[in-house]
Formats: structure tokens, C-alpha cells, sequence
């Protein structure tokens, strides 16, 4: 149990186990099989598995969707990788019209057991095409379940979950959480939807941090600490269904919540949680509340804006601050050199 | 063979001009898109396959659900709307399903399930099973860019596949010469080195005789996929159960050599007259049947609305 | 002034107007120039302008609207149309990756004038395929603009206003409003982002109706009448941006906001402003809030289900009452006869 | 003519050098995609051209930015992420634009400028103008619904647009062969009526000679569309200023015919000395500067990450 991996290798792992336990299982998607291996989450799959198991495509993100679609249809459970997902955008006819909607359509005869994973990108000048969160869309349409791990050890959990799911699932995979460390189990298990984890716990504010934004939020966490506030983080981990009762909850707790996504806020994930909570506890408990993400423009790449564009941990303690203690107070604690790589512990 | 090919030809034809009667009283509260005209392309391909075999098609989806030997009161009652539906009354007109002969699905986006169908023939490939995937869908899905890498991905893989086109020169009101600056499907289609015809004249035996073909060499793998292109011609509107001449986007002119070779009448012409009227009473009676059968089924009930949005895993 | 048009009309008057005052102006897309002319928007424009500025196309969703947005940084300001908002998944990499990040990520040299009009079908079996709104999809990316009018009134002011707007702008009709009939003005004039509607004056709850819904709150306003309560009628117009200032009011005036939204509520324009009127209020007045949309499942053709899916008058005055009086009430109104037609009134 | 063509060419190789020397110290802080071996493309198709023709192309920018007229300071600066970047630091390495020169932009995501090259040839048609487009892609693109729909329409509506596909054999690390079953791209564009042809060996002259006469013949409205396919080879890793043989994926023999046919060592050789040396001298200042104007322009402010994101219409 005390064995570390990379966040992208307890991927690689999971993928293998679950093609080893079921022929069905295959993996497609353009560079799968090429020798960067999708960050090395799919590294020596095909060498294993042969290249009918584990293939790379034409670019062509549209028909290929649709051709998993149709091999989810003929009995298999297959793993379509996107390298990013602005380029899911050539692919929503399929996942939207066709994925979500099979099963309900045709009245229940047909099943699609479907991972499609999809990575989001940051910095070093991603900008605008190569840094899309998005999957409020997938969260918007009945169908679709869609999860978002950010430790290594929900990785690996919830990709063999998704695998074995019967219904399409959107694997939300962030590049700076790739190459994050930490405890995870050589055997096969599951995280599966319906339970938000409690990442800290703490009694004055709930912070909900979505994928990337989670790291920030325990960031956050560490900042606010050093000023006394205690602060209780939750990582939603499958954004659909999603656990609301956990952060309701929770919330109900500290009469404080902030969420904080790795996406824009009109219309995106922060938005439905805050307003399912709202529902929830009013004419119970009275709270705050309040949501966060990527500043309402395309992402920058120059450095200094791209800055302003995320949230981090300072400006999270600042808002939390703000609720907690004065809204106009100017706090905004100086970025620390420790906290700068965290590693994920657990095992949980 | 010319009474299987009658019995379905006439079924197909029989059932859509029933549905075109009924719909004047609204019982069907659908969109229904009629074959009529073009039902020898359906029929053709599919006696050409075993019930193994898989097909996928468009929203103009009763003449190839039909000839592929789908439920027909589980159709009627689909349209109906009621839960006796071959999709629970979920689907509807546009979205026809029989997994037990087949029939895979229909999609009311244009070119939709050409995708699909190429991954189901990979699977098919993968699986080692012995069947193949037909994929019907007409002229105007050519416009759209999944026809195109769907094609490319089949020709890679060399998949079980077999394409047809079902050309009757319209997508909607818009003639093919409007879309198209050369009117030559198949000659696209070969570009991708895959071998690629066109079939002219709505002919139920050159269809069947050439799909046939293709079948046969499809039994040994990695020699797909195959395309044809059928020609062929819509004789009523496109959405609806009437006509559409006085729209003027055609002239009733260009139907008529279609009207005189119509493939119904032409099949009629080649059987017994005795074993005609039979095959005929027994599709009359079927049909019957099947609008009784949906008229008397219930709607879904309240409950339904929730279920079959996620399959429980086991 | 007392000329009463129908939509599709008032769309078509909109749009010749401003063919004749820009000859930048053209309008595309699958069918604008067939018989049915997108059932009479674009009757006449081709006899009138000619086929090089009103032309059909072929069934090329994704090409099509990258063309239109090659057109608008050559200088024209296009409108492009589809016939249903289901097809537009087909064009979201030109739209999400493209359209909403030209002007920003070339640093504000280029610019788009582009009208992209689809139209969200109801009823007679549309079914999985044919329903879908999707709307909040524009309102979460930056850089789009986001209409759905839904009088002939403002079809016409916002058509002129989203043509006449340098930024692509998602012009959303509703199929059910298109032969809606109501008073609308011979001149050209605009409707523009920054003012949303009320509808109806009331004093116990707001209700905000988006699209077709609108009319649904106004039946709902009708129903609640007859049991006393008065019902303050908002129709948003403009969703992006969005006019939450109008809604707070009102909302802080009535201490009560049922957003009723044509689309699926996670994630949605509903999620979106519940959030932002909870996030403004909150400290300042307690309010009820609760969201309505469609059933969270793919839409069924079959009748007694459609019903089921959709939210209508009745279903809104219910839980307007229960929020009113008693979340347990059964009360739900019988549908009134009288209330199927419901002609606009204006001008405003 | 020749030289000409060796600025462009030894302008282009050694500004893509000075990147690749500069990228390791991380003052660049973006992905670069250097089309260093694929110059002769980008300067014998823009050479072809006059100052208001417009050019769109993908991510892999450097070559046609420059080969078309495209600000050298601007683009430098960009790519250092300053406010005097020609997107303002907005649009980082792989969305240059230089409108002035025609150049009208380049996307990140593979075959989306396609659709818009041919939207922008429609306009230049309805607004009577004389200029014409061209549209730059890289082979990958070939395997997108786009660029069949957009060659669809294109050739349609006879646009004065001439598509170049700069084929490299590779997408990313994976070949052609990989991708296509048939590989001959040219022909499955022919299949549109569209005139196209392969131009191998990299040769600039050639490539020049070819897109002169399409240019011409577009000087005549609705003589359109053109494509070419120019072979050509990607002497360094995808992403990125190093080598990449070390992958695995294709082997360092492969390139080195196409380093022995090198266009930018070919053109020196055809022109005086001095004469280059002048060139050379002029070229490296200009360099230098650009690199400096890079280094001293300020960041852009903060305000700028709410600006431009609509435009206020007046
Ligand atoms: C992607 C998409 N775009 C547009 C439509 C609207 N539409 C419905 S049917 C149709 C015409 C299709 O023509 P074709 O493929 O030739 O089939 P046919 O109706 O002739 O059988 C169109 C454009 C659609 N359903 N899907
Ligand atoms: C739609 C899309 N899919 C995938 C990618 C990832 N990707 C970036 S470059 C590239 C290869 C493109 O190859 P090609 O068009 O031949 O251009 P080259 O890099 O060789 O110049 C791929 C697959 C992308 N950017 N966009
Ligand atoms: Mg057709
Ligand atoms: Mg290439």
C-alpha cells in the first residue's frame, strides 16, 4: 500500500488491468500508439495488447467518435483518447446527439460502454485553443456521466469505474496534475460516482475544487491556516452525478462555500453547485456563497495575464478571507516556495 | 427470390401508404419521411444479407427497417407512440431499432450513423465474427465531412463494410447539382481506394446482384470495404405523406419514368398472379394486424420518462 | 404602429431591411433559398438580393460556419442559419474554438460581424434529436453574444441589433414562437444587450421565462392570478450578456426567482442566474430561488411523455405557489382553454 | 528572382534558428513548431503572390508569417509574450496575424483556417475585389470532414482560393501511411473537379512556377479553385527547437536526402557572393533587432486581460 505513482502511470496501470481482465476493453485515438504514448498513459500498450487492441487514428475526431460509439454498440467497452479537449468540440455531434442519447432513444436496448478521455492544458502557452475545461457541457446534457480525478489514486479508481460503467463516461484529465505522485494500490478497485471526498476538514468555510483548482484549493487551505481560518476541501471528484449532498452538507457546516472550477463560470460547474446547495439549505441555514474560475475571456498566453486568468491558492485564501472576515479587506497572502509542489497523500 | 423480393417490395410499399392515410387523422404525431419510390435499394441490399448482418440508416428509416425484417407492429406501434414501440415510444419515426434482425438504429442528424456503423464493423473485425455492416444514408450525407473520414478509417482498416448511397437527387428541396460541382459520388469514393459504383435505374436486381458480390468477398476479411451508389427517386414530399410538386422545386415530369418503372409493379409482372394475390393478402392482413396492435397498446406510463437514462451496471 | 406581423415575419422584415441599408449583409445556409424558406424568414430575399448574398449550402455544418467566419473577417457580416440547434454540435469547433476567440486572441485586430440563427423545435415527435435549446453552451464560452427574443417585437429590434453587432452573436428561435403574432414597427429599430423585459408587473414572485417559456410564465402569471397571487413576468432577451440587474431587482422586490428555462437545468442558463442573483442578494435580503427546465432526460417523442418533459403554465404556478404558500400544496391548475392562444402585446 | 527567393528563404531558416537557440534559456515560453527543412513551400507559393492576397495557415506559422511579408519584430515579440506582439502576447506562437500583409491567421487546432480561407475567398468574389487567398495545411489536415467539406464548397462556387497541402509525411509522429490507405491526396481532391497536382522534392522553383500560373489563371473569376500537394520534409522534432530521431518513429536517413536537396543551401549557391553575403548581413541585423525589440518591450498591462473580448460596435 505504500507504493507512489505518477498520476499518469496509475492510468497506464488501470488501462492495463482492465484489458487484461476484459478482451473487450480497447484503446484508439490519435497518438495513442506513437512514442510520446499520450504523456505515457498508454506506454507499451500496444507492445501487449497488439495494434487491432490498441490503435492510433487519422485526425478525424468526429467519425472517430462515432466509430466508438459504434463499437460500444457491438459489445465492446472501448477508451477514445482526445489530447485535449478543445478538440472534443469536432466530436460534440457524436457525444451529444448520438453517446448521451442511445440508451433513452431506443428505449433502453442498447448500452454504450464508452470512456472517452480528454485532457486539459495550462500554461507554457497553451492560450486560447489548447486550455478549455468544458465539461459543463458534458454536465448539462442528461446521459453523459463525467469525472474529473485529481490524485493519482482517484485516477486509477475511477478510470477502472469508468471502464466498467455501461454508459458513456468523459474522463477529464488535467496536464498539470499528470505528472502529480502519489499512493496507489497495485490492485484493481473503484471510486465510483455518488461520494465526494473530504479532502480537509475544517469548520469556517467549504471550498469545492474542481480537477486542477482542487490542488489550489489545499493550497488555499495552507494559506488561510496561517491566519486561523480552518477550512474544509472537498474534491467532487464525478462531476456527474454529482455528490451533492457531501458539499450541502458540508456547507451546511461552515455557513460558507466557495467553488472553485478549472473553467469559466457562466454557465459551468460552480454555477450548478452553488445554486443546487442554495436550493438545498435556504429556509435552512443561511450561507454564502460564492464561485470562482477562469476570468470571463479567452485564456492569454503570455505569462502575466495568463497569471490573472486562473485562480490559485492566494487568491482563493483572499476570497475565503473576504467572506469570512471583511469583504473589502486587501489580504492576499504572498505566494509560498513550499507549496509550490504537493504531493497527494493518502491512501484514502 | 422474385417473391421474397415482392413480398417485401409490397410490404414496405403497402405499410407507407398506410401510414400516409392514418396520418391524416393524427394518431401519428411524428415526422414520418415516406420511401416510396425508392423501396427496391432497401429490399435489393438487404436480401443480399443474412440476418446476422447489421445495418444502420437515417431517419428515412421504414423501407431499410422493413427489408431487414424489423418488427412491423413494434414500427407501428413506435410511431404511435405507444410503449409497445420497437424504442418504448422513446424513439419515434426517425429513430427505428430491431436488434434482433439487425437493424441498429437510425439518426435524425444527417450522416450520424455512417460513423457508427464503421466502428461497429471494426468491432465485427475484432470480435471475429462472421457478419458485416451495411450503412444506408443518401446524397446529402455526402456533404457532410464524417462521410469522409469514415470512409478513410474503413479503407485503412480494410472493414466489413458496405456503403450505399441511396441517391434520389434531393436533400430536401435542394437538387444535387446544387451542392455538388461534380454530381460523381462514386468516383469520390474510389479516390479513397475503395471500390465504388454507381447503380442506375432504381434496379432491384442489379442491386441485389452486385451487393450480393460484395457480400460474397467480404466473407474473407480485410477485403472491404465496398460502396455503390443506388439511384433512385422520392415520389412523395420529403417529410409528409403527400406530394410536393406544387412547390415547384421539381417538375412531376421528372418522376415519371420512375412511376413507369417502378420496382413493385415490375417484380408483380414477374410472378404467378395466384401466388401473388396470396403474398399480398398475407401483408394486408399483417398490416392490419399491426395498426390494430398499435392502436390498442398503451402509452409509456408516468415512470418511463426517468428510466433507461443510465443502464445499471452490473 | 398598431401593424401586428407573425415572428417569422418580423425576422424577414428585420432582415431585408438591413440587405438594403448594408450590402454587407448576406444570408446562408442549408434551405434559406428553397421553397419553405426556414418556414417564410427568408421568403423573397433571393428573388430580392440575388444568389450570390442568398444562397443555400450543402450539408457542411463545420465548413459552413467556418466559412461564414471567413466572410466576416473578409468584411461582410454574414447570417448563417440552421434549421435546428441540435446541427449546430456539428459547428461548435468553428463557434467555441474560433468565432468566440478571433477577436481577442489576435489582439483586437480582427473582428466578427456574424449572426448564426438555429431554431429549437417542440413537439410532433421532434424527439431526442430535434428539442434541444444548448443555448448555455454560448453563454459559458467568452466572446460570443447569446439572443433568444421571443415576441415579434424584439425578433425583429434584436435581429437588427445582432446584425448590426461586431461580434458573433447566437441568434435562438423557438419553433412554438414562430407564427406567434404581435405588434411590430414598419421602421427599423434595435433591441439591445443590457435590458432585460418585465412582462408582467407583480409583487409576490418573479418569474423568469426564457425563449419559448416565456409564454409559459405568462400562462403561469394567468393561473396565479386566480388564486391571488401577483406575478412579476421577466423575459431576459438578451442571455449573454445578461441583464442580472433587472432580475436582482425584482427578485429583492418579491423576495422569490423561478428561473424557467427551455433547456436542461445542470449547467444551464437557469444554474447561471440563480447563482448570480444568490451571489448579489445574499447578506442583503433573503430570498427563495428555485430553477425549472426540462425533465433530466432526452426528450420523448411519444406525447404523454413530452408533456411530462417539458415545464408549462400549470407546473409553474404550482411551484410558484408552493413557494408562495406551502411546499407541500397539491394544487396544480386545470389548463385553461382560453390560455393556449396567447397573442404578444406591445410595443413596449 | 533568385534573390529574392534566398532572403525569404535564409531570413525564414535563420529566424527559426535564432528561436530554436533562444528557446533554451525560456524566454519564449510557448510551444514552437519550426518548419525549418519546409521553407521552400511557404516562399515559393508567397513569392507567387502580391502584397493584398491573403494567406491562412495552421499552428506551424513561421514559415508562411514570414514568407508573406509578416513583421518580424511583431512576430518575435509575440512569441516572447509582449504587448508588442502582433497579437499583443494575446495569441502567442500559434496564432501570428499580420493583416497589413495579408496575413489573416493561423489556428491551433488542425484544418479550421480551411474552412475560413474559403468563407474569406466567397467574400473577396462578392466584394469584386481582385486579390485571391490561399490556404496553407500540413497533411494532417487531409484526414478532417472539414477540408472535404470545405473543398466541397470551394469548388463549388469556382472560389479564387489555392489550397496548399504541405505534406511532411507526418502528424505529429504518426506517417501517412499510418493514416491514409491510399496515399494520393491530390487525387482524391481531383474527385471534387478541383485542379490539383503533386509537386515533389521540395523544389521552390517549381512550387513558384506551378502556384504563378493557378494565380494567373484566378486573375480570371470562377477559374477556381487550385491545390497543390508539396512534398516536403520536417528536419526537426514536432514541438519544439531539437532533433527527434531518437523517438524512434522514423529514422535519420529518411531526412537526409531532403537536407542534401536543401532549398536554402541550393538558392546560395545560385547567386553572387557578395551579393548573398549583403543579403546574409542585412538579414542577421534585422534579426538582431527583432530579438532586442523582443527582449525590451514591456509585458502587456493587466487591464489587457479584459480587453478585446468584444469588440464595441460603433
Ligand atoms: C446534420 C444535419 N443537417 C441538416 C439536417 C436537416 N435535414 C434533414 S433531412 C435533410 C436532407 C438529407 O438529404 P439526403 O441525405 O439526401 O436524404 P433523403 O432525405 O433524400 O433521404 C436535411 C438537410 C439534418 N437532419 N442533419
Ligand atoms: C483537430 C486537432 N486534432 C489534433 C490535434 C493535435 N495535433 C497537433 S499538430 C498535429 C499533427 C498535424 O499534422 P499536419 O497537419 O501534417 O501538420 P504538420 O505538423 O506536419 O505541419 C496534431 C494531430 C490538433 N491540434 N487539432
Ligand atoms: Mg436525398
Ligand atoms: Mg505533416
Amino acid at each position: 500500500m505504500k507504493r507512489k505513482l505518477l498520476y499518469v502511470d496509475a492510468i497506464r496501470e488501470a488501462t492495463e488491468q482492465e484489458m487484461k481482465r476484459d478482451k473487450s476493453v480497447i484503446v484508439f485515438g490519435l497518438d495513442v500508439d506513437d512514442p510520446k504514448a499520450i504523456q505515457g498513459t498508454t506506454r507499451g500498450l500496444v507492445e501487449k495488447f497488439g495494434p487491432n487492441r490498441v490503435f492510433g487514428t487519422p485526425l478525424s475526431e468526429d467519425a472517430m467518435t462515432g466509430a466508438a460509439v459504434g463499437m460500444a454498440l457491438a459489445g465492446l467497452r472501448p477508451i477514445h483518447v482526445h489530447i485535449r479537449m478543445d478538440f472534443m468540440m469536432l466530436a460534440m455531434n457524436q457525444i451529444i446527439n448520438v453517446a448521451a442519447k442511445s440508451h433513452y432513444m431506443y428505449g433502453g436496448q442498447v448500452y454504450l460502454p464508452l470512456v472517452i478521455r480528454s485532457m486539459i492544458g495550462k500554461s507554457w502557452g497553451q492560450g486560447a485553443q489548447h486550455s478549455q475545461g468544458l465539461y459543463s457541457f458534458f454536465m448539462h446534457v442528461p446521459g453523459l456521466k463525467v469525472v474529473a480525478p485529481t490524485t493519482p489514486y482517484d485516477a486509477k479508481g475511477c478510470l477502472i469505474e469508468a471502464i466498467r460503467d455501461d454508459n458513456p463516461v468523459i474522463f477529464v484529465e488535467h496536464r498539470m496534475l499528470h505528472f502529480q505522485k502519489g499512493l496507489v494500490p497495485r490492485k484493481q478497485y473503484v471510486v465510483s460516482p455518488g461520494k465526494a471526498r473530504i479532502t480537509a476538514k475544517g469548520k469556517d468555510v467549504t471550498l469545492v475544487g474542481i480537477s486542477h483548482m482542487q490542488l489550489e484549493c489545499i493550497r488555499a487551505k495552507l494559506y488561510l491556516e496561517s491566519v486561523g481560518i480552518s477550512t474544509e476541501v472537498i474534491d467532487p471528484i464525478w462531476l456527474s452525478p454529482l455528490d451533492i449532498d457531501t458539499i450541502s452538507k458540508s456547507t451546511a457546516k461552515t455557513g460558507r462555500l466557495i467553488v472553485v472550477d478549472n473553467d469559466w463560470i457562466s454557465c459551468g460547474a460552480s454555477s450548478q453547485i452553488v445554486a443546487d446547495v442554495t436550493e438545498r439549505l435556504q429556509g435552512k441555514r443561511e450561507i454564502r456563497v460564492h464561485r470562482m474560475g477562469y476570468a470571463a475571456v479567452t485564456c492569454p498566453p503570455t505569462p502575466p495575464l495568463e497569471k490573472l486568468f486562473y485562480p490559485d491558492g492566494p487568491k482563493i485564501a483572499q476570497a475565503a478571507y473576504r467572506m469570512i472576515k471583511d469583504q473589502k479587506s486587501n489580504w492576499l497572502p504572498r505566494e509560498r516556495k513550499d507549496l509550490q509542489e504537493i504531493e497527494f497523500k493518502g491512501p484514502f | 427470390m422474385n417473391s421474397k423480393f415482392y413480398r417485401s417490395l409490397y410490404r414496405i410499399r403497402r405499410v407507407e401508404e398506410e401510414i400516409a392515410r392514418v396520418y391524416l387523422i393524427d394518431k401519428i404525431k411524428s415526422p414520418v419521411h415516406l420511401s416510396i419510390g425508392q423501396e427496391a435499394v432497401s429490399v435489393g441490399v438487404c436480401e443480399a444479407l443474412r440476418s446476422d448482418d447489421i445495418v444502420f440508416g437515417s431517419y428515412r428509416s421504414h423501407a431499410f427497417y422493413l427489408a431487414k425484417g424489423g418488427d412491423l407492429k413494434r414500427m407501428i406501434a413506435e410511431l404511435y407512440g405507444k410503449i409497445t414501440g420497437c424504442a418504448k415510444g422513446k424513439g419515434g419515426s426517425m429513430h427505428l431499432i430491431d436488434r434482433a434482425h439487425g437493424v441498429m438504429g437510425a439518426s435524425a442528424v444527417v450522416g450520424t450513423t455512417i460513423a457508427n456503423a464503421v466502428g461497429f464493423a471494426y468491432a465485427l473485425n475484432y470480435q471475429e465474427k462472421r457478419s458485416i455492416v451495411v450503412s444506408f444514408f443518401g446524397d446529402g450525407a455526402i456533404d457532410e465531412g464524417v462521410f469522409h473520414e469514415s470512409l478513410n478509417f474503413a479503407a485503412l482498416k480494410k472493414l466489413p463494410i458496405i456503403f450505399i448511397c441511396e441517391n434520389n437527387l434531393y436533400a430536401i428541396h435542394t437538387h444535387q447539382f446544387q451542392r455538388h460541382a461534380n454530381p460523381n459520388i462514386w468516383e469520390r469514393v474510389r479516390s479513397y481506394g475503395i471500390p465504388a459504383q454507381r447503380i442506375e435505374g432504381n434496379n432491384i436486381f442489379k442491386i441485389y446482384r452486385e451487393v450480393s458480390k460484395a457480400v460474397k468477398t467480404l466473407g474473407t476479411r480485410g477485403t472491404g470495404p465496398f460502396f455503390f451508389e443506388c439511384m433512385t427517386y422520392r415520389w412523395k414530399e420529403h417529410v409528409g405523406p403527400g406530394d410536393d410538386f406544387h412547390l415547384g422545386y421539381r417538375a412531376e415530369e421528372e418522376r415519371t419514368p420512375w412511376v413507369k418503372n417502378d420496382q413493385v409493379k415490375r417484380i408483380a409482372s414477374l410472378i404467378d398472379p395466384k401466388k401473388r394475390q396470396r403474398i399480398e393478402n398475407q401483408v394486408e392482413e399483417e398490416i392490419r394486424e399491426a395498426f390494430e396492435f398499435a392502436e390498442a397498446s398503451p402509452f409509456p406510463k408516468d415512470f418511463e420518462l426517468y428510466s433507461d437514462v443510465f443502464k445499471k451496471s452490473k
